[in-house]
């Protein structure tokens, strides 16, 4: 491949790559979140591609694109908002930007709502038993499962939400950015000081063939090892997962 | 290959930096474990980069990768199933709430 | 240039391909064999194209509208792999082929899932989540199918595999592993006794009118024809034929293929969800296994 | 040829089967399986005793650990042959005899497969090549022992005398443990050959032989149960009669005594050693004989007449006839075991061990007399020859002990066979046929042994007795020691009239048993009235003489018992009194001064751990941004080195 083809695949899988997994820090829908995360590995299974390892590159996208998948489905089962609308409420109109347009409340037990675009966004619904749980269309509330009643509407910034904190993030965000900053910082300082050999010629092989062969002659322990390791995290995660 | 080896290291620093912050900050368990999945694929690229610029003919580091994407999957599902009973017991799983284990 | 070459490639054989199968499927299932009425049916689709695809407020805009394009792309990246004739082209001879196959056949459960959930529905929802539980349990017995026939070839490169069928096709020697492929494929592509997730209760293209739908439609069309195809370059020898040209051959296989599951899509009453899944995990995994084995030991015999 | 080393493991294999049988096998596979590995290694012995004509196998195998190499294994010598036959048939019998005797036990399961452990060990200690294997065996019998003795372990002094059973030996067991020790620190090999053989000027080549000789008597005498370390065998009676008759009277309290036979050139040239056994077999002999004539319980006045023929067994040993007292061994092995077996009968059936409420059982009372006869060394039976083995080779000083041991021996079995077995008790047992079989052997055996003498002396290349003048006067003084028991026990008890029926009982046996009718009757009548004469003889002469030196012999023996209790109760909780007053000074001590300083730097602790408790926030973020600050920290750091 011509250096400029290669340079410029490099840089878009690269951006992909952390854009991906930035964005899935960043989205409040978990679907979103998964669907992006899937984005980034697919991007560094091409980075592998790049790097002539078409093996791993498979490999990676099998184990990553099923895994997030059962990833997404157990984020929805678990998580109180999956679909990330019930945060950041702004008054619609002015803030109809991309990313905070989807906030529609989502909702898993009600039908199909309001096909009709009566002029519901003023007016707030919220549940007589759990009064912080506020949504701007009828429905059922997540919590208690009532009908949920109109109310005024009131001003929801992210944070002042009393009683349900839907924040994607915790009071420790701050000192985590700040720590994940020094320890990319320190990486790349040590990576961009160093003068790293040139990639030397690379035959053209069947690198499956390779692979296979390696794993069951030179490097059986390894496979006999990770063999075991699947075996005892998947009983294990049986085990646990087991309902009584 | 005129892409520098360095470039391959700078993004799984990037990356590695983003997984950090991600498992710190992030309040949803699931999310935590999504982000542990990033730091994993950063050491990943590293050493897939390492093999192919420092030794492309000698196959371990494909096979160290492959013993990396094991421990990934069973991460994975070791984790989710942590996650499934912690949420039986809680019906939440956010990971400031989830404090007991302590002094 | 031949990245070009491999495109053009791929994006033709999916076209092509979709409108076999669809006129086939159509004959079989509707039995109607007069030309005018199939293209009737076809142009239905066609014109669809044309319409757009508004969605409506509540939709998760990036993921509703990003499921058709992944779709597609997901399918031809498939087809890049499949070998129709004897040209050297990268793409059949991609070292990790069949490999690669099986991989990106996960896309399109992934662009259906983006589908479902972005719709903001409940049938929606309940269709993509059906279609990750059909995914994640049909891609095991589909992989150890494919075990099979690569271990008889020796690489996973799908040419190699039609070059080792010149003297018997695998699908012969290895029946249970044919069978095991034929029934993962209907869980995989989604085919009428498993389609569960394009049922009219918790169907996943709900709320997609137009382009959209007619996209994914076509997606998952050629997604059948590409498991049928590589069903035919595996199992039944591929172009390899002994009177007709190459291509010819590849096609009359895969239609063959192709007629056998439409007709039993229309014999049998759509299974449910937990049947579906009870045979994935209960009955074809173990099978595939031994299918696995067995193929293991006639190797090693014969070698 | 089978291999040597099958013998021994056969049993074990038994044992594992028994184990490892499904419950509702245990029912009758106690008895059968540890039957059958009887059988394997009677045949295997017997086949083994064919081939000692010279023909000798060994199978070693070299144990390499840590550098040193040692090479261990069994070999079949003419004595290791014998007396394998003797432990494998023994104990054939005695665990036919056990399946009927255990048929109730629920511990029947765990009894039989320690039994077949302990025939194992046994084999193997006996087959052993070398030291090493003896004393490892030697162990495992010893383990055997304590758990057979505590079979019933809910009773408490069943427990009790296990435990103490076992201390005992375990002394006796560390003196043969640092000889074999001191045998690996000078030659570096403990086998028989090397270890034995004649070093320079006939002293045994062996450095430190002199200690090694008293190590290994201490060993003999804990298991033997001789003198000093002889107080566990009466207690021990309290396992199953079984136990009794094949450990503690045939096989594991014969150990001590091949033992020293097998290492006699050793003893023989350590005047110390020699002397040791001198005074432990005195004392053991005479000491037990007197207690033995004093016991009311059947069994303890059984393991009290074996401690003193094991003593006599050493007297012989010390009098330099290992293979007399090898021969002694095996007779009284065999007669010893029948005793026990039928005592075991009437006992199991009467309920207690008490001497005089057994009830009365056919099979029981032939068979106790026949072991009876032959401990006291009548005629026909195997205890004469050995007694005469043993007696002749003896210098004439030690022979008027030999007589009175005699004497002693023969009125205390006397006493118990009048007493236990011809009381008039109404209740019959019926024996099953698992009792009768080995009774009969046993007593042919005891029969038969006599006349093997002559072969059995050939292979041990023992002396050979002859039946001169002391053979005589000691059946003379054996019958004297009869005769007075009966006179005591029995006549006085009985009226002239009881007296008659007993004729009439004699008759009818003769007649039952000889087949022509006028010989019997002849017979008959002329026995009635010798009969006659002597009660009428034995009414005014014999009564006083008797019933004086009857009452002489108990008031002795009476004493010896005081005696016994008194010197050592007294002794032991004087000392124990002395250790208690020790201990509580030291606690006054210990309270006043190490608890204050612990105490402080106890409560330092606590604070210390209250200040670091905020640490633990339970929060699992807090603790991986601890992770990571430590790697970014550590990289940092080695990034900065190497640059």
């Amino acid at each position: 491949m011509s250096p400029a083809v290669e340079w410029t695949l490099f840089l878009l899988l690269a951006t992909g790559a952390i854009a991906g997994a930035y964005r899935m820090l960043r989205t409040m829908s978990m679907v979103r979140a998964g669907i992006f995360l899937m984005g980034s590995f697919c991007s560094i299974a091409g980075l592998f591609l790049l790097l002539s390892a078409d093996l791993i590159a498979a490999m990676q996208i099998m184990m990553y694109v099923g895994g997030m998948l059962v990833m997404i489905v157990f984020m929805v089962m678990m998580s109180p908002d999956p679909g990330g609308s019930m945060m950041g409420i702004a008054p619609p109109e002015e803030e109809m930007d991309m990313q905070r347009g989807s906030k529609q409340h989502h909702d898993m037990q009600g039908d199909r709502m309001n096909q009709s675009h009566e002029s519901a966004d003023e007016k707030q619904y919220t549940c007589p038993m759990h009064p912080d749980v506020r949504s701007d269309s009828p429905g059922k509330c997540p919590r208690c499962g009532m009908k949920l009643q109109p109310t005024s509407g009131a001003e929801h910034g992210v944070m002042e939400m009393q009683g349900m904190d839907m924040a994607m993030t915790h009071e420790f965000t701050r000192p985590a950015a700040i720590i994940g900053f020094i320890a990319g910082a320190v990486l790349l300082a040590a990576v961009l000081s160093f003068d790293w050999p040139s990639a030397p010629g690379l035959a053209n092989f069947d690198s499956g063939l390779i692979v296979g062969k390696e794993l069951l002659s030179r490097y059986m322990i390894a496979f006999e090892a990770a063999a075991i390791l699947i075996i005892t995290g998947m009983v294990g995660a049986v085990i646990l997962g087991r309902r009584e | 290959m005129s892409v520098p080896l360095a470039a391959y290291l700078a993004v799984s620093a990037v990356l590695f930096g983003i997984g950090v912050f991600g498992v710190l900050s992030q309040r949803g368990a699931v999310m935590v474990l999504m982000s542990a999945e990033v730091i994993l694929n950063a050491a990943m690229l590293n050493t897939i980069a390492f093999w192919r610029y420092r030794a492309p003919n000698d196959f371990a580091g494909q096979i160290f990768a492959l013993v990396i994407l094991t421990i990934a999957a069973v991460e994975m599902a070791v984790g989710l199933a942590v996650m499934v009973m912690i949420y039986r017991r809680r019906k939440m799983q956010m990971v400031d709430k989830i404090a007991e284990l302590r002094g | 240039m031949n990245v070009l070459t491999n495109a053009a490639y791929a994006l033709l054989l999916f076209a092509i391909g979709t409108f076999l199968t669809a006129t086939l499927d159509t004959a079989i299932r509707e039995r109607v064999w007069h030309p005018k009425r199939l293209v009737q049916n076809i142009s239905q689709l066609v014109d669809a194209l044309l319409r757009s695809d508004p969605g409506h407020k509540r939709i998760d805009r990036v993921l509703f509208f990003g499921a058709a394009p992944l779709a597609v792309a997901a399918v031809s990246v498939a087809l890049l792999v499949v070998p129709v004739g004897n040209w050297g082209l990268a793409g059949p001879s991609l070292k990790v082929g069949v490999f690669f196959y099986l991989v990106v056949l996960d896309f399109l459960a992934v662009a259906l899932l983006m589908a479902g959930w972005g719709a903001n529905h409940k049938f929606g929802t309940e269709g993509a989540f059906a279609v990750v539980a059909q995914l994640v349990s049909y891609v095991v017995p589909l992989g150890f199918a494919v075990t099979g026939a690569v271990m008889a070839a020796q690489s996973l490169a799908a040419t190699a595999a039609v070059q080792a069928q010149k003297g018997l096709w695998f699908g012969l020697w290895q029946p249970l592993g044919l069978a095991i492929y034929l029934v993962a494929t209907f869980g995989q592509t989604f085919r009428p006794p498993a389609d569960l997730p394009l049922s009219e209760d918790s169907n996943v293209l709900i709320e997609h009118h137009g382009a959209g739908e007619a996209l994914l439609r076509i997606a998952l069309y050629g997604i059948w024809f590409s498991a049928a195809a590589m069903g035919a370059t595996l199992f039944l020898g591929g172009w390899r034929g002994p009177w007709l040209p190459g291509p010819l051959w590849f096609v009359v296989k895969t239609a063959a293929l192709l007629a056998l599951m439409s007709w039993a899509g229309k014999r049998y009453r759509r299974l449910t969800l937990k049947q579906m899944l009870r045979g994935a995990w209960l009955i074809l995994i173990p099978a595939s296994i031994v299918n696995v084995i067995i193929v293991g030991l006639i190797l090693m015999v014969k070698r | 040829m089978t291999p040597l080393w099958l013998i021994p493991v056969l049993p074990v294999v038994a044992m594992v089967a028994i184990l490892s049988l499904p419950q509702r096998w245990t029912r009758h596979a106690g008895g059968i399986a540890s039957s059958g590995a009887g059988f394997a290694t009677a045949l295997m012995t017997v086949h083994l005793a064919a081939t000692a004509r010279g023909v000798q196998h060994a199978s070693t195998t070299r144990l390499t650990f840590a550098g040193t190499t040692v090479d261990v294994g069994l070999a079949t010598d003419p004595l290791s042959a014998v007396m394998g036959t003797l432990v494998a048939v023994t104990a054939t019998l005695v665990l036919v005899y056990s399946i009927g005797y255990m048929a109730e036990d629920q511990g029947k399961r765990r009894f039989f497969a320690v039994m077949s452990l302990f025939t194992g060990a046994m084999l193997s200690l006996v087959l052993a090549s070398d030291y090493l294997v003896l004393y490892l065996s030697w162990e495992a019998v010893g383990l055997c022992s304590y758990l057979l003795i505590g079979h019933y372990w809910q009773q408490q002094n069943a427990s009790r005398a296990a435990f103490k059973a076992f201390l005992v030996t375990r002394i006796g067991d560390l003196g043969l443990l640092f000889a074999v020790v001191l045998m690996f620190a000078g030659l570096g090999t403990a086998r028989f050959d090397a270890v034995l053989a004649p070093g320079p000027a006939g002293t045994p080549g062996l450095p430190f032989a002199s200690v090694i000789a008293v190590l290994i008597v201490v060993g003999a005498l804990g298991k033997s149960a001789q003198f000093p370390l002889h107080w566990w065998l009466p207690d021990a009676m309290a396992g199953p009669t079984p136990v009794s008759a094949l450990i503690h009277s045939a096989t594991m309290v014969a150990a001590g005594i091949y033992l020293l036979a097998r290492s006699f050139p050793l003893l023989n040239a350590a005047p110390a050693a020699h002397n040791l056994i001198l005074i432990a077999a005195l004392v053991t002999t005479f000491g037990s004989a007197l207690a033995a004539a004093a016991q009311t319980d059947v069994k303890r006045l059984l393991a009290y007449s074996t401690m003193s023929q094991l003593g006599e067994m050493g007297l012989a040993v010390a009098l330099a006839l290992p293979f007399a007292a090898v021969f002694q061994l095996i007779a009284h092995a065999t007669f010893k075991a029948l005793l026990f077996l039928a005592a075991g009968v009437v006992a199991q059936a009467a309920g207690s061990n008490a001497l005089t409420g057994l009830p009365n059982s056919r099979v029981a009372r032939w068979g106790f007399l026949a072991g009876a006869l032959s401990l006291s060394g009548i005629p026909p039976c195997a205890g004469f020859w050995s007694k005469t083995a043993v007696t002749t080779g003896a210098p004439p000083a030690l022979r008027v002990i030999f007589s009175a041991l005699t004497f002693l021996s023969s009125f205390y079995i006397a006493r118990a066979f009048f007493l236990g077995f011809t009381g008039r008790a109404q209740a019959r047992t019926s024996e099953p046929l698992s009792f009768r079989i080995p009774m009969y052997a046993l007593a042919g055996i005891t029969l038969v042994t006599g006349f093997l003498w002559w072969p059995l002396a050939g292979l041990l290349r023992a002396p050979r007795p002859h039946l001169g003048r002391e053979a005589a006067a000691d059946v003379l003084v054996a019958g004297l020691g009869w005769a007075v028991a009966a006179a005591l026990y029995k006549w006085r008890a009985l009226n002239a009239a009881a007296f008659r029926e007993q004729a009439r009982g004699l008759q009818g046996l003769l007649k039952g048993g000889f087949g022509t009718d006028a010989l019997p009757l002849a017979f008959a009548r002329v026995a009635s009235s010798v009969f006659q004469a002597v009660a009428a003889f034995e009414t005014n002469v014999l009564d006083a003489l008797s019933s004086a030196v009857a009452r002489g012999v108990l008031r002795v023996a009476y004493g010896a018992g005081i005696v016994e209790n008194g010197v050592f109760d007294r002794g032991s909780s004087a000392v124990a009194e002395s250790a208690w007053r020790m201990a509580t000074r030291t606690n006054w001590l210990d309270l006043r001064l190490l608890d204050r300083s612990v105490l402080r730097s106890a409560f330092a602790l606590r604070d210390l751990g209250g200040r670091l408790r905020p640490l633990q926030t339970g929060r699992i973020y807090h603790y991986l941004a601890a992770v990571f600050l430590w790697i970014v920290v550590a990289s940092a750091i080695a990034f900065a080195l190497r640059w």
